[in-house]
């Protein structure tokens, strides 16, 4: 793999630019692997990633059936934080953003992690409460993280509505001063480019169609474009679909798909420094390097693989930002696109084995998966190379839907984003 | 400044009518009814950004929303500031001011412009991917600097002034766009009687009918245009919104439009131009600024039209090089020839229209150019891409004596901020690559076409993708399952003719589609002249000398400074997918949305790839076509229309007691009633005291009612709530628990018997509305056969909630009902009247004293309240609000759910296993789920009073706690309610603690930020435990 | 048990506060919207719930309403002499609205004729009417809901509930220009000043050529 | 933006109207305690969450405030039919032949 670097940039432009090499093969897959992702989203791609570098797995081919990154990967508001109420979560994000702080020159890729920080909004008295007592948890598991009153926020984001007239005043927040944003698309990339350097076949544009089974145990992937392709272990990771590839396998996921949708103002100048999150206003928006302002829209109540919601949900997301921030009203707005959330009941995501041997889920990830990337991909890598799954992934098995050990993070965790 | 380039015979501009504006700090003249861009290019403004990421100088490219360079801010003061407007979309009004968003110091003088000619080579696309890591610590640095140079315009730092408009409309038909095609068919539909809303977005209907030639029906299109507009103005069923972009189509026929008002009339009243009164207050009705449409149509045509796409060449960027028929719009509508020295560059006849207009303009003003000196305007040649192409156009713009140089292309403009000629050079007939030698020409403008790009976005808005049409060279809309019909240009077709004959049939059949049937007669197809073309080509991007990596820069996407050689390099570093290469290299991702460029970027990665187009397929288009503000999308609701507020009867009288309010859902309640000079804390005394000692007042008006009528109302109950329903005798009141499928606590509150099949069920002041559909759930989709009715008598009843040892001798003042404890005993209801209105009158307690919910015909709440405050006078009755009741609440143990539960807390867990009914034959909502393994097992968190060791110390709502000060990660459970109570004169709490209820009188901690304090676990009943005082 | 109407007070009527007894009157600025806006205070409301099938049903309500049940859906029923209207709400409940004075008597009778498969639910303080009319009150409604309220869809006499901005309201057409909203009290002052913003708006370039 | 036709109302309204309640047809045990940790969970969680036509529960809840049962299509969000739950409503038996429950506008 060619380094990537400022000095490699002035070599190649002396050239023209015109001997830059691949970032990626485009390999026709072999026969046999020892481990088939199915899904190239940030977290099948981390996954390869991971089970390459660490723990020396490298037949190993991920299947995409678009592009590379083009799901939930390239659409989300690309939020990164790991304040997340219950210590199963939190430990998972955080392990994630630990990894995130080294992302860029362990891939060698600027993923342009920007650790601004990150604002949950508390509008009422109960909401004040829920943010102290996840705070409180977080400091306890060595989580950075403090508890603001509004004077503070104001401080934060001078162009914040603070006002005690408004209609639900902002009395304080949760600051997680290490969450920030990233660059999606380079998450993807980074991770391929680093991937396929290390082995791993990316197989762009190959739909799995389904599974070979024998003896409910998984054998390989079927596929249109070049038939039947085997493996030791099939790693499902493909979020928007998890539900389909369940059914594929003969069995149902408590999973639902929703539309989730986002937009983005047209560039303005820097003013908006943080990221700013409302669950009772409900609306989150950060400014990206670029300039535009990228907010998140509620979840579509209805099950939808449409990449698109309803237009109420736009209306509404920018009702809370202008609440919030008076001063972006005659911001023009862009565009909006949605994507598809796959959501569990406790909005806790699956990683763990299925009811078909050696074929394993990663999954149920809700609106919040693009934040746990790195971590999600190197704990299911973990699980994958050893005989059982990572002490972290343990908790997000999907037995705990019958014994009822869920770990609810509605409740009480904020915005689940 | 004299307008340099007005020239006479402006179809939209009224040339009596100058109204001044500023652009950058400079005053300028324009007409009424220019554009801004028009009338900035009537003033020889040549320069007005520079480009985002090289810093090129860069002028006017297009005519409407697909311009990607002249994005301005507009605004005269702070409350105005309007970032990123396109100068083709701004209507000029007097007064305007506007100033460029790029260039600094200065447009001509701009830093960026020099660090882009040192270090643009340094910035191919994705160069910040590979930059920038090293060392890590500097990465703030680098982002620093990158956002200050990314941004186009700034948001005000002030609110908005201003008001927007939504409305709703609802058609059988609706019509995109009313140029020719689009007119047509409302002509058609709207004679058939259908409700029809025609819609463009430009001020003036008629779309290239305000600035084509061609004749329709025998009369010129301006007349042609002028009746058929009059005929639709006689139409009541017809509805015409100039101005109105449709910017979304969404799922089943909802299009959302967006107006903008402001613009439309003369002298408005936005509250940026305030008109005060003498009172100094503004009370005159106002002008929203914008105005969204919400349509939802049976049936849309969409009549969208073309955009002609400009073609790819070295240094296309210069300001000087401009859509052909951009060229036509300004010398028809506005009457502004943008240069003197034409050179067109075209691939197909349109272009030539271009030409032609020019050169009649030149003739026409050369007598009045001559007078003032000034160099005649003319078309100095015509380079056509096709070798021999031939047909009456190309004859006239010969016999005009203009040169034509066919089978070649211009390869690369001249100039530094303004064409000063271009190179021109024969090509292959594909158009791959330069056969011929180069041959500069001297020119200051260069109009370029090569072919037209239907405006399919709309038709992409709800997942259809578009398809490549091969003949036509264009994108079409493709399969839909909407109720949609396209007519005119969209399709791809060009001739005047068929879009006329498509709008009258697409009329037609959207019409009788809508359930309204008529028939076509000749006279409803519009005949336009026949004219003869020759066939265009293909071609996008134009061929250099030079390879295109070597070759100066030739510009796709303008915006985002998107060239060719980084599209050609975007797909040699396997970015294949067009999803990638747009990713990749940022082409299409600018304000424009790529309109111009998106062609020719999937053209040049077509052919790196060795793909057609059609496989290459394009990326889709996204809501919104045009950009929309989001005050508009906003609409009235903000400021304290945002969210209802939902009050009750008794909302005015808290308000003159100065009530402190908090909101509860969509309700303010009155947290507390401070008295001058009190602390909170001091109040909250006061409050709690007043109960336990004399009397308070509470009001509960908020709390969810439903009303519960039918034979089978109590195996209703008894199957929705934990506890037991079928003896609970009429007269009486009971506690009930409801739990969701999976065993945890949802919502309770007292429920009464007030007839043998009539029940009072009351909820949370949150969970009403759920829990009231959560009933209907299950009596609709499970329990049909039991027969009951459910109806919210929430806002009917007026709950004035009288609580204390004093609480029966006020109430008893008032009232006939017998309140001795053997007639009125705890737990029960009575009906009379109280202060000689109608009341029932529930004998329940939520503080533990003695106390009497007094229920009231709401439009009598307020009385009520007022004659208990003055008879409680003598009692000293004291009104108190929800922190109050909350203490008190908590200091007798009982639970608030959302509080003390979260989801994930079971009866059980909260030690009310005492509400689950052992006995009941059906399995109740939650019984089973509460059964679950992990629902039983040990380490579930339990419900438990805590009192912290120092007395004085006040745990904080939400502090977690540890059993062990030594091993802080290890949590066992957190602090739900935390008060400091004046009865017992010390803090005290209700936690939920891992296995709590088996760990009665441990220690346990709390690490706070500096310290740990401590706390002994306890029952959670801190008062009263036997619950004499309400059972007196 | 006996029933006791709680609705109006027999010695003194006006002790009442209707939801909107504060807001006094709505009055559009000179040059906004054409519009005027009454709250029909202390009348009796009663919802009715019953299965539309069972005779009994229509035959109370003919026999001391004098009118017909609706049973078809959004419509309604009116005794203008009376002040009577019954609406359709869903396909086992109507909403009654009649005088004030006459809701205990009604109630009454109701609930003498009907046994206990029906219901009869006292809300008249729970909501309240409002009568919006003027050139301009379509207008008005068409800013608030998406609810097609252009006569062909919606006659005079039809009945929907509606979302009406971000609250909801029964809304019926009395006449061309004029329509009856029936609103929850507590959402009473929302809808209020929602209808007054929205009628403090220079109208006269909407008005032409409105379908 | 969805519009649902509402068979009780006999109109189609707009999605702002109605609530959504999940997948249709998911009856409950009969006998709950007899039912395995495993038979409840699949019962309370698991769900069909299919890529095409999805049966599903609304509740009109502006409106009527009954539940109603949409045949959709969850890719194109095309409904294909509502109907009202258990039996034919008099509201049902009385809409005009042209405009039958399951009929779109779209």
């Amino acid at each position: 793999m060619e380094r990537y670097s400022g000095f490699g940039l002035i070599k190649h432009a002396i050239r023209h630019h015109e001997n830059w090499q691949r970032a990626w093969r485009n390999p026709a897959p072999k026969k046999q692997y020892d481990i088939i992702i199915v899904g190239g989203g940030g977290h099948g791609l981390a996954t390869a990633y991971y089970l390459a570098k660490e723990f020396g797995v490298t037949n190993v081919a991920v299947m995409e059936k678009g592009y590379l990154g083009g799901g939930n990967t390239g659409r989300n508001t690309t939020i990164v934080r790991s304040n997340y109420l219950w210590n199963e979560s939190a430990h998972l994000y955080e392990h994630a953003l630990q990894l995130w702080e080294g992302l860029s020159r362990d891939l060698n890729y600027n993923v342009m992690f920007s650790q601004r920080g990150v604002l949950n909004l508390g509008h009422t008295l109960q909401d004040m409460r829920d943010i102290r007592r996840r705070v409180n948890a977080n400091r306890l598991n060595g989580i950075d993280g403090e508890v603001l009153d509004s004077t503070q926020v104001q401080k934060l984001v001078p162009i914040l509505n603070c006002s005690e007239k408004s209609r639900y005043p902002v009395l304080g927040a949760s600051w997680q001063p290490r969450g920030g944003v990233a660059r999606h698309d380079a998450v993807a990339w980074g991770f391929a480019r680093a991937a396929d350097s290390l082995g791993v076949d990316l197989i762009q544009e190959c739909e799995v169609t389904g599974f070979e089974i024998e003896d409910s145990r998984v054998r390989g992937v079927k596929t249109r474009r070049y038939g039947s392709i085997g493996a030791r272990k099939v790693a499902c990771v493909a979020a928007g679909n998890s539900g389909l590839l369940a059914n594929l396998a003969g069995f149902e996921l408590p999973i639902e798909s929703h539309p989730l949708q986002a937009l983005v103002s047209e560039p303005i100048k820097p003013v908006l420094h943080r990221v700013v999150m409302s669950n009772q206003v409900h609306g989150y928006i950060s400014q990206s390097n670029k300039g535009d302002l990228v907010i998140g829209a509620g979840i579509d109540s209805y099950n939808g693989y449409g990449q698109r919601g309803s237009y109420p949900k736009i209306e509404q997301a920018l009702a809370a930002i202008i609440e919030l921030f008076p001063i972006f009203s005659r911001v023009p707005m862009n565009r909006q696109w949605g994507g598809t959330v796959d959501t569990t009941p406790d909005a806790c995501p699956i990683i763990g084995e299925s009811p078909v041997t050696n074929l394993f889920f990663n999954c149920g990830w809700g609106t919040g998966g693009f934040k746990a990337t790195p971590g999600s991909g190197q704990v299911f890598a973990a699980s994958l190379a050893g005989d059982e799954m990572h002490p972290l992934a343990k908790p997000f098995c999907l037995t705990r839907f019958y014994s009822g050990a869920l770990i609810d993070e509605h409740g009480a965790a904020g915005v689940a984003h | 400044m004299k307008q340099v380039n007005r020239i006479v015979g402006g179809r939209c501009v009224d040339y009596d009518a100058e109204i001044g504006f500023t652009f950058n700090g400079k005053s300028y003249q324009g007409l009424r009814g220019d554009t801004l861009a028009s009338a900035l290019l009537a003033n020889g403004v040549d320069v007005l950004a520079r480009s985002f990421k090289y810093g090129r100088p860069r002028g006017i490219i297009a005519a409407g929303v697909e311009e990607p360079n002249a994005i301005l801010q507009v605004g005269a003061t702070e409350a105005t500031q309007v970032p990123n407007v396109r100068a083709t979309q701004q209507i000029l009004y007097a007064g305007l001011v506007c100033r460029s968003t790029s260039g600094s110091p200065s447009l001509r003088w701009s830093l960026t412009g020099l660090v882009g000619r040192l270090f643009g080579r340094l910035m191919p696309p994705g160069f910040y991917y590979k930059t920038f890591m090293f060392p890590g610590f500097m990465w703030r640095f680098y982002e620093y600097v990158m956002r200050r140079v990314a941004g186009l315009g700034k948001a005000p730092t002030v609110k908005d002034p201003d008001i927007y408009d939504h409305l709703n409309h609802h058609c059988d038909l609706l019509i995109i766009g009313a140029g020719p095609a689009g007119l047509t068919a409302a002509r058609v539909a709207g004679k058939s009687g259908a409700r029809v809303v025609i819609l463009d977005e430009q001020a003036q209907l008629g779309g290239c009918l305000l600035h084509m030639n061609n004749r329709i029906d025998g009369l010129p299109p301006a007349t042609w245009l002028a009746q058929t507009l009059e005929q639709l103005t006689g139409l009541d069923n017809v509805l015409m919104l100039p101005g109105t972009a449709a910017v979304g189509y969404h799922d089943h026929n909802f299009i959302v439009a967006h107006e903008i008002v402001a613009h439309k009339t003369s002298g408005h009243k936005m509250a940026g131009h305030k008109i005060v009164n003498h009172a100094g207050r503004d009370d005159s009705p106002r002008l929203p600024r914008e105005r969204i449409h919400k349509i939802r149509a049976a049936q849309v045509i969409l009549a969208t039209g073309a955009q002609e796409r400009p073609l790819v060449f070295s240094n296309n960027d210069l300001p000087g090089c401009i859509q052909a028929s951009a060229t036509s719009v300004y010398i028809h509508r506005y009457g502004v020839l943008p240069g003197r020295r034409l050179v067109l560059m075209t691939t197909n006849d349109h272009g030539y229209q271009a030409a032609l207009d020019w050169h009649a303009a030149g003739v026409a003003g050369q007598e009045s150019d001559e007078k003032r000196g000034r160099a005649r305007r003319q078309v100095v040649a015509v380079v056509d891409a096709r070798p021999q192409a031939d047909s009456p156009l190309i004859q006239a713009i010969r016999s005009a004596g203009i040169r034509v140089i066919s089978g070649s292309a211009v390869i690369e403009a001249i100039g530094k901020r303004r064409v000063r000629g271009v190179k021109i050079a024969a090509i292959d007939s594909l158009g791959g690559s330069v056969t011929g030698k180069v041959e500069t020409i001297s020119c200051d403008t260069l109009a370029s076409s090569g072919g037209w790009s239907p405006v399919v976005h709309l038709s992409c808005h709800t997942g259809s993708k578009p398809i490549w049409h091969d003949e036509y060279g264009c994108f079409v809309p493709g399969e839909t399952i909407q109720a949609q019909h396209c007519a005119g240009a969209i399709t791809g077709v060009m001739t005047l003719g068929s879009v006329l004959a498509q709008g009258a049939e697409s009329g037609r059949v959207a019409a009788l589609a809508a359930g309204f049937s008529l028939s076509l007669s000749d006279d409803d197809i519009p005949q336009a002249e026949a004219i003869e073309e020759a066939p265009g080509i293909q071609l996008f991007h134009l061929p250099h000398i030079k390879s295109t990596s070597r070759a100066p820069k030739q510009f796709v996407d303008f915006q985002l400074d998107v060239s060719a050689a980084d599209i050609e390099l975007a797909a040699r570093e396997g970015f294949e997918s067009i999803e990638h290469v747009k990713r990749y290299t940022a082409l299409g991702f600018g304000t424009d949305q790529g309109k111009l460029g998106n062609v020719a970027g999937v053209a040049i990665t077509a052919r790196v790839l060795g793909k057609s187009i059609a496989e290459t397929g394009t990326t889709m288009f996204r809501p919104n076509y045009t950009p929309i503000s989001f005050g508009s999308v906003v609409g009235r609701d903000c400021g304290e229309l945002f969210d209802p507020v939902r009050y009750t009867a008794i909302q005015s009288w808290h308000e003159q007691q100065g009530a402190k309010f908090e909101n509860v859902g969509q309700w303010k309640r009155p947290w507390y009633y401070p008295r001058p000079g009190e602390s909170m804390q001091d109040s909250l005394n006061r409050e709690c005291l007043a109960v336990r000692q004399q009397v308070g007042i509470l009001d509960a008006s908020t709390l969810g009612k439903i009303d519960i009528q039918g034979p089978d109302v109590r195996e209703f109950l008894n199957r929705i709530y934990t506890n037991a329903w079928l003896k609970l005798p009429v007269g009486q009141c009971r506690y009930g628990l409801m739990c969701g499928e999976d065993g945890m606590v949802i919502d309770d509150g007292v429920t009464a018997a007030l007839g043998d099949n009539h029940f009072l069920m009351h909820t949370t002041t949150g969970g009403a509305a759920q829990i009231l559909e959560w009933l209907e759930l299950w009596h609709q989709t499970e329990w049909q056969e039991l027969r009951v009715y459910f109806n919210s008598v929430t806002d009917q009843w007026n709950t004035a909630t009288l609580s204390g040892p004093k609480s029966r001798d006020l109430l008893q003042g008032l009232t006939d009902i017998d309140l001795s404890g053997e007639a009125f005993p705890f737990m029960h209801w009575r009906v009379g009247r109280v202060a000689g209105i109608p009341a029932r009158v529930f004998r329940v307690s939520f503080t533990g004293e003695l106390s009497y919910e007094i229920n009231v015909q709401a439009n009598y709440g307020l009385r009520l309240w007022q004659m208990l405050v003055s008879h409680g006078e003598q009692y000293e009755i004291t009104p108190y609000g929800t922190e109050t009741m909350h203490i008190l609440r908590a200091e007798k143990g009982f639970v608030i759910v959302g509080q003390d539960t979260d989801g994930s807390v079971t009866p059980d867990d909260l030690g009310m296993g005492w509400a689950l009914s052992k006995q009941k034959r059906f399995s109740f909502i939650g019984k089973r789920g509460m059964a679950r393994g992990d629902c039983q097992s040990r380490g579930r968190k339990q419900l438990v009073g805590l009192l912290p060791v120092d007395p004085e110390y006040l745990l904080s709502e939400g502090s977690q706690l540890v059993c062990d000060p030594a091993q802080i990660a290890n949590m066992v459970g957190h602090v739900t309610s935390s008060y400091y109570s004046a009865t017992l004169g010390r803090c005290f709490a209700l936690a939920l603690v891992k296995d709590g209820h088996r760990r009665m009188g441990e220690t346990i901690y709390s690490p706070g930020v500096k310290s740990v304090s401590r706390a002994t676990i306890c029952e959670p009943v801190f008062y009263d435990p036997e619950g004499e005082r309400q059972n007196v | 048990m006996k029933h006791l109407s709680m609705n109006h007070l027999p010695d003194s009527p006006r002790e009442g506060h209707s939801p909107l007894a504060q807001a006094g009157s709505l009055q559009p600025p000179v040059g906004g919207l054409a519009l005027s806006i009454t709250e029909k205070v202390m009348l009796g409301h009663l919802v009715i719930r019953g299965d539309s099938d069972a005779p009994e049903l229509a035959r109370a309500i003919h026999d001391l309403l004098g009118l017909r049940l609706p049973s078809a859906p959004l419509q309604s029923c009116e005794d203008e002499h009376q002040g009577r209207v019954l609406r359709w709400v869903s396909p086992d409940e109507w909403l009654l609205t009649l005088p004030g004075e006459n809701l205990t008597e009604v109630e009454a009778g109701l609930r003498a004729r009907l046994d206990e498969r029906f219901a009869i639910v006292d809300v008249s303080g729970g909501q309240t009417m409002l009568h919006l009319s003027g050139e301009d009150a379509e207008l008005v409604l068409r800013k608030s809901t998406s609810y097609d309220v252009h006569l062909v869809n919606f006659p005079e006499g039809k009945t929907v509930i509606i979302t009406f901005a971000r609250s909801q309201v029964m809304l019926r057409r009395l006449s061309a220009d004029s329509f009856e909203l029936i609103v929850r009290r507590s959402f009473a002052d929302y809808i209020w000043r929602w209808i007054h913003d929205a009628a403090s708006e220079d109208g006269s370039a909407l008005r032409k050529g409105d379908n | 933006m969805l519009r649902i036709y509402c068979p009780h109302c006999a109109e189609y309204r707009d999605e702002e109207e109605f609530h959504y309640a999940g997948q249709a047809h998911i009856v409950r045990p009969a006998d709950p305690d007899a039912c395995t940790d495993k038979d409840w969970g699949a019962y309370l969680y698991f769900r069909k969450n299919p890529c095409g036509l999805h049966h599903e529960l609304w509740s009109h809840a502006v409106g009527c405030r009954k539940f109603l049962k949409v045949i959709r299509d969850t890719l194109s969000y095309e409904i294909r039919e509502s109907s009202p739950i258990g039996g034919k409503t008099a509201v049902e038996l009385s809409l005009p032949p042209s405009m039958p429950p399951g009929s779109n506008d779209s």
